[in-house]
């Protein structure tokens, strides 16, 4: 790593960062040009925020708190714990324990830092870890193992079953930094009662491990409460997705974003529920209107992300769908399997709910819930058997009535490049056109956005979309 | 009165040199040829005019390189790596960290104060990180290898590489061509990308005491300047020679350690 | 020996040839958490599955990726290319993202080209964990394999049976352990190689012949006098999936060195402990294949390996470690740097590389790395040696 | 009205001029550093052959890699869409097209009526593309012509393990020391590079006919190869010169264009 970056703190870097940006409509024209002179890259991204209104205003401070609440735990006497994005942190706020999470953090600091995350990434490698492991972890983790941030206290993964390549990040990172690990482990299966008895059992463990490392009790009236509010949350997600359906969505691309950041970093706390609110009131608004959310008003195109989105900075991507006129219909990450969701009535079996009545029923449900997280249900087993990959992007496909289906993913990722082709194939003959994005979601080192660029325009001419 | 020798085969260039007496008095880099033994024999010819000897009067000679197995003359051949250890302490009897780039690969050691090599890591696999890279680059915007590594001091503001891949980073290069970016820039993007690849390896050795560098690249001034700036540490220039005959003023010292019989002995 | 070499060298050996002349099935399987003795309990020969002898990655590449490790892709080629006609069955499981996704590209290569996918395909779930309901769930996964072998094959598997074929397996995994003993002298008798190939064998050839000819080599070679390694440094070989025989003759072939051991899979490392061979078998079976935690997929249990390799190192007196990762292995990259962090910290050369498997590897580049290994051992084992022994140094570690 | 098409490409420029479904003149060059001067040069060279001056061409589409940077032209097409066009037309049995340049390979499938039903280009590492083979001709020392020509010649088969066009070079080096016959280490090449373009077709699923396009569609040696990669006869392309496909897909498309705006008034 350049000795110029381990002079900082990278967390400490971040939270100013982002705290700064979260105060820039707070000020006069003046004071907003001077913070903006601070903070000169993020300066994009963060008016790409603020022009999307209160929901914008809100994710950034929604980000900054995140950073606030890292920064902070040590003084008040809290353990800090670095775990997956497929992992819910319900149950650690349940706990008093705060998260990290690097893959969040690595898609804030690729979109924030004018390198982007190259140097942490390329640290890692230069400690071991091989190059062709997936970004996503590389680059948050790499300020934790070159000690840059906030020492972490233990570590959960839910990944094992999922996907190997997470997995060995958070077991590597543990080894190499001596702390404590713990690993949520999913078999291929989903829905049938064996495998929910499995879920139960291991995510039991979990508790006792983080109990045991945290020194904390589970709280089961906090947990009550923060199931509770999830609840909540759950419900206004399913709104905003059932208003991805319309046509044109009043959904603006931005709000995916804003939506699985918030439930992959604050999910059952009011910080997101406020934000969600925010959200579904201005989608509300504009559906009542039968307005298109994207900016020009005017939507062209809607395409379905059936992975991950493309982070890199200044939020070129959705920059460039809002440019397009294209409507983002959502992506893997953001879907929700709560029982009541439209979608999820396609697919029996695939779906959670929450029940707060006993201290069983809610363990039980978080366990449920947390099996049905993003990447932990879709891509665990075999991709073209129930429930998994290929039947959820086509019901969403359908659902949503995207007129395409774009992949992205990042290099290291073997779960997915392991059998992409096929996928594509069979989402083509479902009669969508699916688009391979060679890049990585993270590090625009691998293919630059220029050339991503290119070559999705070509793909909307060629496919006759645009 | 002992004269001895030193050949080294790369893939891009051959190398020889002549020792007398523990100084070098000859010494020649040509272009390979398709085969090797051609390679040797034009290298070993141009530097023993260059020093004033015949064939019969080198004493000993070690073959090392890419082409090793193939020299006709050598009475031994050793590793890459070991030569470029040797060579550089003679160079930097300073230099504790050694990053070799030659043409097909990159290499970095740690070496004892005999300049045997210790730990040490190699690109596999892929052509970027390596001299090669380089080489093609230079060739898609039509500057030769020497001004390519000019261009990092000119540049304003260097373009991001795609670094994955020689082939597809000679894509982008074509695109920031076309789209009419300053050849500074992207010359000095094409060094960033470069020195990126090489800083990992070298990290990866976790580099202490003096730095040297040998192999052609080591002439690329804006590789050398980047890649400085990213491991944070100063590289040592070369002075007493040409870093890029390293490996075969090394395999020169070992000869000359073999027939003075202090060094070790071969199994 | 030289039924081993052709068994280790040859997607398909004679006695595979003769066991299907005889009419009897064969099921292949990838990864080592798949329990053959069930298999040979049902007179059905378990065959791990490999990629020796593809020429190209054409049907491969159809279907997997570009970022894929070239182990399960040349699995897949040498399938489309009809070489595991031979197969009655195939069971894949998730050792890693690329060998489960195996499952996948198999069965869609199966919609394009004829009869490449055997008739009985099954996907076996192994868990990351072997606490207990992780070794609950796998022991069910055993059940359940074993009554979908005998519905399909009509066959059956009982306690029995499988008692006995632990009993046989049992057998060969002593002589293979005498074989370790062996490597473990001053002076070794058996070159890396030929006990690699031996190891490779097994897992291939049926098992009564495999134990009969193990007996005879073993006998043979307890009664050789030569040693092997004059002049040569002991090294040991881990990392990524290997079953290529000149893997181990590249190193050898160097005339500088001898493998003492390994650490892979394929290799001596699944063989090395004994079932037990009371109780119910199903439990030894599980407890032997999920709980000896022996390679990365197992996450959390590095310190485990660890010690399990340093005792190799001790008991084998290596003087240097070769690891080397498949690219696009992350899981035993990231192990490897791990294990050369602890093992260099107690003066253990180790040398890290990348390679692609088999067929496809670059012996060039491959030689030239374990050359300057070599030549880096030799300068410090002269230094070494003088002050401490290999056990020494762990002891004062 | 007369139209034009020019492709300008990474290692070569091409331009076809046409009057009414005719080709009047066309030209092939090495591209130069800067596409713009490439552009230029070609026109130049296809107007002075036709007897025509820039005047006189009423409509042109650019393609190619550098087509953005094309002075002249009055639309841009992308390479896809403009070989599958002049594939169709030259030969309306066509569902495949693999075309093969100097920088990428690309397969492209088309449905019953010529629209691009999908097509995929080659994967994150190159190796099969036409600079792979020029760069192995220069090692070998034979001219790109004579390279499929040679290739017929081998009776030993080899094969090249390297995936990486920089390592291959290194490894058909070792081939050459090694005492291997040119024809046969040519012939491992070409198969090393039909397997590959061959999976990549494979992977959007392979229709008849399959054609070949771009400048490698003239080395027999990867022809032939191709086809016994995939198992199909691939289909010559009546005599028309494969790697003027995507300047001829542009000029229909400047064609097309022209009619439009007849009929448009
Ligand atoms: N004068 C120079 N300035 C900058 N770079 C150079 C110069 N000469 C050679 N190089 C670089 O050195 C590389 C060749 O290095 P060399 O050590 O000779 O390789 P090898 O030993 O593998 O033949 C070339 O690929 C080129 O990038
Ligand atoms: N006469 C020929 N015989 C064989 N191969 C050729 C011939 N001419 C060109 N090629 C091959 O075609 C490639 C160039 O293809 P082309 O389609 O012109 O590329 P691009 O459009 O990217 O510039 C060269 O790299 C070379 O391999
Ligand atoms: S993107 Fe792929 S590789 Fe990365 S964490 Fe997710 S599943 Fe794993
Ligand atoms: S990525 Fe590019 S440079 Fe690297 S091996 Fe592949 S073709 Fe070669
Ligand atoms: S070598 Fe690694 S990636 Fe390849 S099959 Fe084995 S565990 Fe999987």
């Amino acid at each position: 790593m350049r000795p110029a970056i381990q002079e900082y703190n990278y967390d400490w870097l971040m939270g100013r960062t982002l705290k700064a940006a979260a105060g820039v409509p707070l000020g006069t024209k003046k004071e907003t040009e001077l913070t903006y002179r601070y903070i000169p890259y993020y300066k994009n991204v963060a008016k790409s925020f603020i022009d999307a209104g209160d929901p914008g205003l809100q994710t950034l401070a929604m980000l900054a708190k995140y950073y606030e609440n890292i920064l902070t735990a040590k003084a008040q006497g809290k353990k800090i714990c670095a775990t997956t994005f497929c992992n819910s942190p319900v149950i650690l706020y349940a706990m008093d324990i705060v998260p990290v999470t690097f893959e969040i953090l690595t898609a804030i600091g690729a979109m924030v830092w004018k390198r982007g995350m190259f140097d942490y990434m390329d640290y890692c490698c230069e400690i071991g870890m091989p190059e062709t492991s997936c970004s996503s972890q590389r680059g948050a983790l790499g300020a934790v193992l070159g000690g840059l941030s906030e020492k972490i206290d233990m570590v959960i993964c839910d990944t094992p079953g999922v996907c190997d390549t997470n997995a060995n990040a958070f077991a590597f990172a543990s080894e190499y930094l001596d702390k404590p690990f713990f690993q949520l482990n999913y078999p291929s299966s989903i829905g049938d009662d064996r495998s929910q008895q499995y879920h139960i059992d291991d995510y039991k463990e979990m508790i006792k491990f983080a109990e045991q490392h945290s020194g904390n009790k589970l709280d089961y009236d906090r947990l009550a409460e923060v199931l509770k509010e999830v609840d909540k949350q759950d419900a206004m997600i399913a709104d905003l997705e059932d208003m991805l359906m319309l046509k044109p969505t009043p959904v603006p691309p931005m709000y995916n974003l804003a939506l699985y950041a918030g439930r992959f970093c604050f999910s059952g706390h009011t910080e997101y529920t406020k934000l969600l609110e925010s959200m579904v009131k201005t989608a509300k608004e504009y559906a009542a209107a039968g307005i298109s959310g994207l900016k020009n008003g005017e939507e062209k195109l809607r395409v379905f992300m059936c992975y991950i989105d493309h982070y890199t900075v200044d939020v070129n991507f959705y920059n460039y769908l809002e440019e397009r006129g294209i409507a983002h219909v959502g992506s893997i990450l953001t879907r929700n399997f709560k029982g009541d969701n439209k979608y999820v009535k396609e697919m029996p079996g695939s779906s959670y709910s929450i029940d707060t009545s006993t201290p069983d029923a809610m363990l039980d449900s978080i366990a449920q819930m947390n099996a049905r997280l993003p990447m932990v249900r879709s891509i665990r087993g075999p991709y073209d058997k129930k429930g998994m990959w290929l039947e959820e992007s086509l019901v969403c496909a359908k659902m949503y009535d995207a007129d395409c289906v774009i992949y992205n993913g990042t290099p290291g990722c073997r779960n997915t490049w392991g059998m992409v082709k096929p996928f594509a194939r069979d989402i083509e003959k479902h009669g969508y056109p699916c688009h391979i994005m060679y890049d990585d979601a993270f590090d625009d080192r691998v293919e630059s956005w220029e050339a991503t660029k290119e070559r999705l325009d070509e793909f909307f001419k060629i496919r006759g979309l645009l | 009165m002992s004269i001895v020798a030193g050949c080294d085969v790369g893939s891009l260039t051959s190398k020889a040199v002549i020792m007398k007496n523990g100084k070098i008095i000859g010494s020649s880099i040509i272009k390979s040829k398709p085969r090797p033994k051609d390679s040797a024999d034009a290298a070993l010819e141009e530097a023993l005019k260059s020093a004033g000897v015949s064939k019969n009067d080198i004493k000993y000679c070690i073959g090392t390189g890419y082409g090793r197995e193939k020299i006709g003359f050598v009475n031994e051949v050793v590793s890459e790596i070991k030569c470029h250890g040797k060579g550089a302490r003679w160079m930097m009897p300073s230099a504790e960290t050694v990053i070799d780039i030659g043409g097909q690969d990159c290499k970095t050691m740690k070496i004892d104060k005999d300049g045997n090599a210790g730990r040490f890591f190699a690109n596999d696999k892929c052509a970027s990180g390596t001299g090669r890279f380089l080489e093609v680059m230079a060739k898609v915007l039509g500057v030769s290898i020497d001004e390519l590594g000019k261009l990092s001091a000119k540049a304003k503001d260097p373009i991001t590489l795609a670094s994955t891949c020689t082939v597809w980073a000679q894509a982008d290069v074509i695109k920031y061509i076309n789209s009419g970016i300053p050849i500074e820039d992207i010359g000095a993007g094409i060094n960033t990308a470069m020195a990126g690849r090489v800083a990992i390896l070298v990290n990866a050795v976790k580099p202490e005491g003096d730095i040297f560098m040998t192999g052609g690249v080591a002439k690329n001034i804006g590789v050398l300047e980047t890649l400085e700036k990213l491991i944070g540490k100063r590289i040592k220039r070369a002075r007493k020679a040409d870093p890029q005959i390293a490996g075969a003023l090394g395999a020169a010292l070992l000869s000359m350690e073999k027939l003075n019989g202090n060094g070790r002995n071969k199994q | 020996m030289n039924v081993f070499h052709d068994a280790a060298t040859q997607v398909q050996c004679e006695s595979i040839a003769q066991w299907k002349k005889d009419g009897k099935p064969v099921v292949g399987y990838t990864c080592s958490y798949a329990p053959a003795e069930i298999f040979y309990a049902a007179d059905i020969l378990p065959y791990r599955l490999r990629g020796i002898e593809t020429d190209g990655m054409e049907v491969g590449d159809t279907y997997f990726g570009p970022f894929i490790c070239s182990f399960p892709k040349c699995i897949l080629q040498l399938a489309g290319k009809g070489k595991f006609s031979f197969l009655d069955g195939a069971i894949i499981t998730p050792g890693c993202d690329g060998m489960r996704r195996l499952d996948e590209c198999w069965r869609k290569a199966g919609e394009d080209i004829e009869n490449i996918v055997p008739d009985y395909f099954y996907y076996f779930d192994v868990p990351h964990k072997s606490e207990n309901h992780g070794m609950a769930w796998y022991i069910e996964e055993i059940k359940e394999l074993i009554k979908s072998l005998e519905a399909h094959f009509k066959v059956s598997i009982s306690k029995e049976k499988l008692t006995a074929a632990i009993k046989e397996f049992n057998k060969g995994r002593r002589l293979l352990g005498e074989v370790e003993n062996l490597r473990f002298q001053q002076d070794i008798v058996v070159s890396g190689t030929d006990v690699f190939a031996a190891t490779v064998a097994g897992t291939v050839m049926p098992r009564d012949e495999y134990t009969k000819e193990l007996k005879k080599w073993v006998t043979a070679l307890k009664k050789r006098k030569t040693a092997l390694n004059t002049g040569k440094h002991r090294v040991m070989l881990v990392g990524s999936i290997s079953d290529e025989i000149d893997l181990f003759e590249l190193i050898e072939d160097t005339g500088k060195a001898i493998i003492v051991g390994e650490n892979l899979c394929f290799g001596i490392r699944y063989e090395g402990s004994e079932i037990k061979e009371h109780g119910d078998p199903i439990e030894a079976l599980a407890k032997h294949y999920l709980g000896s935690s022996v390679c990365p997929r197992m996450y959390g249990k590095y310190k485990e390996r660890l010690a399990l390799l340093k005792e190799r190192i001790i008991s084998s007196q290596a003087e240097g470690v070769i690891m080397q990762n498949i690219r696009f292995c992350d899981l035993h990259g990231a192990e490897n740097a791990l294990f050369e962090r602890d093992l260099e910290a107690m003066g253990i050369p180790c040398l890290r590389v990348e390679r692609e498997y088999g067929p496809h590897i670059d012996a060039g580049r491959m030689k030239l790395r374990i050359n300057a290994f070599l030549e880096r051992i030799n300068g410090s084992s002269k230094t070494a040696k003088k002050t401490k022994s290999t056990e020494e140094m762990f002891v004062s570690a | 009205m007369i139209v034009a098409g020019c492709d300008i490409g990474s290692l070569t420029a091409k331009a076809v001029i046409m009057e009414s479904g005719k080709i009047l003149s066309f030209a092939v060059m090495r591209a130069k550093t800067r596409p713009a001067e490439s552009a230029n040069e070609v026109m130049q060279m296809a107007l002075d052959k036709a007897k025509l001056t820039k005047n006189d061409i009423g409509y042109i589409v650019g393609t190619g890699y550098g087509r953005e940077q094309i002075p002249f032209v009055d639309q841009v097409e992308s390479e896809i869409s403009c070989h599958a066009k002049g594939a169709w037309q030259t030969m309306p049995s066509v569902r495949m097209i693999i075309d093969i340049g100097g920088q990428d390979a690309k397969a492209t499938r088309l449905d019953d009526n010529g629209n691009v039903a999908r097509y995929i280009y080659n994967d994150k590492c190159a190796s099969g593309t036409g600079r792979f083979l020029e760069v192995m001709a220069e090692a070998l020392e034979v001219p790109l012509e004579e390279l499929g020509k040679m290739a017929a010649e081998s009776k030993e088969k080899l094969t090249i393990s390297s995936q990486c066009v920089i390592f291959a070079e290194t490894e058909v080096v070792s081939l050459v020391n090694e005492g291997f016959k040119t024809p046969d280490i040519l012939s491992a090449l070409h198969h090393s590079l039909a397997k590959r373009v061959a999976s990549l077709a494979r992977s959007i699923d392979v229709k008849t006919d399959v054609v070949m396009t771009g400048g490698v569609a003239k080395n027999s040696g990867v022809f032939n190869a191709l086809s016994e990669a995939l198992g199909i006869e691939l289909k010559a392309l009546n005599g028309f010169d494969p790697q003027l496909m995507g300047a001829l897909g542009a000029a229909l498309y400047a064609d097309e264009k022209v009619r439009e705006m007849k009929k448009a008034g």
